[in-house]
């Protein structure tokens, strides 16, 4: 991945949270408050223009720690700080100041991730969460990275829809949808959604 | 949806240049999204600020004033603010005896108030945090979220407010805060969901004969439904689980709060708040202050909750100390 | 329907029991169904009075206390108060020095408390009345029943009260609330019906795009129906409305409320507050004093309603005069 | 009409008003403030029970200004003041102290009543309102009278029906339904209506 492809995968972001942010609205208003896509839309919107603006960045980890600093100051609630987090831990993760890197380097970057958004919030797998798509994304991730950086991101993109879809039957334990108790089940929660958007941008723009 | 809006985006900015427009004595940045006293920082004090997502009104920014808060942030609609907001509002009510910040317990409250906390650190500014979770329909425990932060808010912001002015010290006022929030229990029920400018309808449907119990203050469906029942029972189901969830002994006074969700009209307020005392009345507890309104609300829901507070004579002194803010004034 | 109620016939007097339980300063005679201030009647000094029917709270129970309102006599929902009511009121805040009754222009209040006020000189009291008709969606005509009284009652008892508070005499506190009346307009939009307790359902229906323009606190229909505009042209409609229809000369000051009808959260309210303000001003009015809040509503209904009154240095002294009732408070 | 005559027609409109009263509430819904049969009801309960648990009255004229004095002081709004004046006034038109009373003797006192209620509510015909019933009835009743009091009373529910049609076409001019201005047109004025119940129900005790 070079500083271009990794532009791309952020627009793809972009683009798809777009085009799915009443979707994600939706369920968030069943199980929470009804901001989820408005929220993460508003973000990636102010990250496509400040990318878009800022000269092109010489490191591929300098556009995931600059998406995931402007995500932190404006999207707020929940998802800002979990996504902006992750994108700066994945950024940092990177080498510093390499314009290309592999798929196993971009694993390790994944899954510290991971680790900064378990760090922040606490949750664990199972809590229907982020973490249940992300999870899941990164193991795939991991054990297809040889396979090169396509098959790999498509890995990472089914797993995370499994992990997605797993969400429904469980009971909410973090965020919002916990309020709720055995309430929330039956629902598909809003943040593992949108990382399964994250990691099919990923796949989409490796294909 | 029927709303007084322009552009559904734009609510929180628009609303604050209301708030601008209306209260000179108040100092709002609508670009930064924070509202401050116009006399802040003032030397030496402890600034207290608190913040939350939109939609509550007037929590936060009508409790900006004397004797109240310093500065409020709020967010967009049921979204908490970012941390670069909370780190200016801070900065901006920042009199060198450090700030205390009034985080409602919800979990992206809490993380954007925690890494604001952290750059404010950064900037050599010395935050403490009171973390508000009163709300008892939702159950305690370490492996979830928590309890939520609702109408003790009001009370917690009175307090610490009132004690910041007087010129206590940080951990002081903090513990305060802390100490109000312990000693506080709350619970809510909505006839109605709430409809925010982004969704454009409401959150969940009800029938027009059901009530959800339970519910929080952002429009999320509450922890069961029932048949609608007269307010005399809903008065006793609400107490009734306050009073089993916290112990707020026999024989001690309170501050009682009984409070609109935003579509409730004052005259069922006020019939509820005369079956709410008299139960408390019933299970030994001297209401010593009381308010009846709509202070911590969810946009247009129609529901009410009941905020309960044991209060010593501290926390009733602080409480009766001046306050001169747009939502509540006395002694001043 | 989705009130918290227990029987719809006895809201008025059970929400009473709540006022009488949440404001010790108040004097709450349920059966009677009149609000009372506690050290009333005060020898020597004018009684203010003010009642119609409930369902506008806090208006009239909640201007009861210190610089405004001795009593308030609140009638079934949205029915005027009976004679026999009224009378009582009077008789209990007739400190020897007379008693003004505001009443606000609709038919059926004007006949209760003339029959009233004359039942009082049966008694040997004097009454002066003060009648508000500020409500410019009606066209004013002797031939009709003319102009309804809304938002201004507000600042009418706000005057009358203060001027009383201050020792003034009979004629000049009915002379300045009528002054106030006069120099008054208000204009109210509506975004949904509302619905009475007794009904049981909304007054009317409205489709999900549409507003009612120009309608009152009663729940009646307005004078025209459209589709639901931005909150910017409502303003721009409201102030139009306000400015066309009473000589509120450019270059004088001005007391504006921006009033919810119950309904409507106050982060609506305060958009709504901006919008008005940048178009009154550039209509070359100076904003000296402002309320934004639900003050004079209509039960549930969504809507707002703006009022102007055109203030000079007396009106603005007795606005700014202290008051100590449970919905406005400031100065003491 | 002797005193337990005049005793059974108040019982019936009270009967009447209790049995309509959703209807008068209904129709003021769509052009006042939807209150005028609970208002109506809340009166003539009252008036029942303080007929009921008074001694009987003596006089004929002593029922109707009972009557009138106990809805002045029980209904509030437009309605109390107007039906409380309108029976008052019929009470004390009626000769003092008589135990019966003739139809003639009664229309004048009908008649007495409707110039209590223009007096005190400045309504003129065709202003939709209490007086496009009552002016029709009471001229019907008039007309009829020397052929005896149920004939009378026959006529003027009838005339009392056709005013109550007739204010649907009326633009109101008094009362809460002047605000609508022309939208008032189309609907029947709740007050005629009820106007209307009350010599129906002098009809159906005289049959
Ligand atoms: N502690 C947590 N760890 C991981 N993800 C979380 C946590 N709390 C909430 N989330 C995720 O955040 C999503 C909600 O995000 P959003 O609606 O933007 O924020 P908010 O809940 O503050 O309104 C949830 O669907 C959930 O996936
Ligand atoms: N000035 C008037 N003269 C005669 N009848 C009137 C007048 N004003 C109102 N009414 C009658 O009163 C009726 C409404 O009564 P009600 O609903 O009880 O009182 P309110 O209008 O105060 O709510 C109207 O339908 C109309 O017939
Ligand atoms: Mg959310
Ligand atoms: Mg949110
Ligand atoms: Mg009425
Ligand atoms: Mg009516």
């Amino acid at each position: 991945m070079d500083v271009a492809l990794a532009r791309s995968w952020i627009a793809a972001i972009a683009a798809a949270v777009a085009e799915q942010a009443d979707y994600l609205t939706q369920l968030d208003s069943a199980i929470g408050d009804a901001d989820h896509g408005v929220n993460l839309n508003r973000g990636f919107t102010a990250v496509a223009a400040a990318l878009s603006s800022a000269a092109e960045p010489a490191a591929v980890g300098d556009v995931f720690v600059k998406t995931g600093t402007t995500l932190v100051s404006k999207v707020g609630g929940a998802a800002g700080p979990l996504y902006g987090t992750a994108f700066r831990a994945i950024g940092k993760a990177l080498p510093a100041g390499s314009s290309t890197v592999d798929a196993a380097e971009l694993g390790v970057a994944l899954r510290a991730g991971l680790a900064a958004v378990q760090k922040l919030g606490a949750a664990v797998p199972g809590d229907k969460t982020i973490v249940d798509a992300y999870g899941p994304a990164v193991a795939a991730f991991e054990k297809a990275a040889e396979e090169g950086l396509a098959v790999a991101a498509r890995a990472a993109a089914e797993a995370a829809a499994e992990g997605m879809r797993a969400t429904i039957e469980m009971v909410a334990r973090k965020g919002r949808a916990s309020y709720l108790g055995p309430r929330s089940v039956g629902h598909q929660d809003p943040g593992a959604t949108s990382t399964w958007l994250v990691f099919q941008a990923l796949a989409d723009v490796t294909r | 949806m029927k709303k007084f809006v322009n552009d559904p985006s734009a609510v929180v900015r628009e609303a604050l240049a209301g708030v601008a427009a209306a209260h000179s004595d108040l100092r709002v940045d609508i670009e930064q999204q924070i509202v401050v006293r116009a006399d802040a920082p003032r030397s030496g004090k402890v600034g207290v600020l608190s913040g939350g997502g939109s939609g509550h009104e007037p929590l936060h920014g009508g409790f900006v004033g004397l004797g109240m808060l310093d500065a409020a942030c709020p967010g967009e609609v049921f979204t908490s603010p970012v941390p670069d907001q909370i780190l200016a509002a801070t900065q901006a009510v920042d009199g060198g005896a450090g700030v205390v910040h009034i985080v409602k317990n919800y979990t992206g409250d809490v993380m954007n108030f925690q890494m604001a906390a952290e750059l404010a650190a950064d900037e050599g500014i010395e935050v403490r945090s009171v973390l508000v979770d009163d709300d008892v329909a939702v159950e305690d425990s370490t492996w979830t979220a928590g309890r939520r932060g609702t109408g003790a808010t009001l009370i917690v912001e009175k307090v610490t407010g009132a004690l910041a002015e007087a010129g206590a010290a940080a951990d002081a006022v903090a513990a305060a805060g802390s100490r109000v929030n312990e000693q506080s229990a709350s619970f809510a029920v909505a006839l109605t969901a709430c409809t925010t400018p982004a969704a454009g309808k409401p959150g969940f449907d009800l029938p027009d004969d059901e009530m959800e119990i339970g519910v929080g203050i952002h429009g999320e469906p509450g922890r069961r439904r029932e048949k609608l029942r007269p307010a005399r029972e809903i008065a006793a189901m609400t107490v009734e689980a306050i009073l089993g969830a916290k112990p707020l002994a026999a024989g001690s006074e309170a501050i009682v709060l009984v409070n609109g969700l935003g579509g409730t009209p004052l005259i069922e307020l006020y019939l509820l708040y005369g079956e709410v005392a008299a139960l408390l009345g019933k299970a030994g507890l001297r209401v010593a202050r009381n308010l009846v309104g709509n202070y911590v609300t969810s946009l247009d829901m129609a529901g009410m909750s009941v905020t309960v507070c044991r209060a010593d004579a501290e926390i009733l002194r602080l409480w009766d100390a001046p306050v001169r803010t747009p939502a509540l004034r006395w002694g001043v």
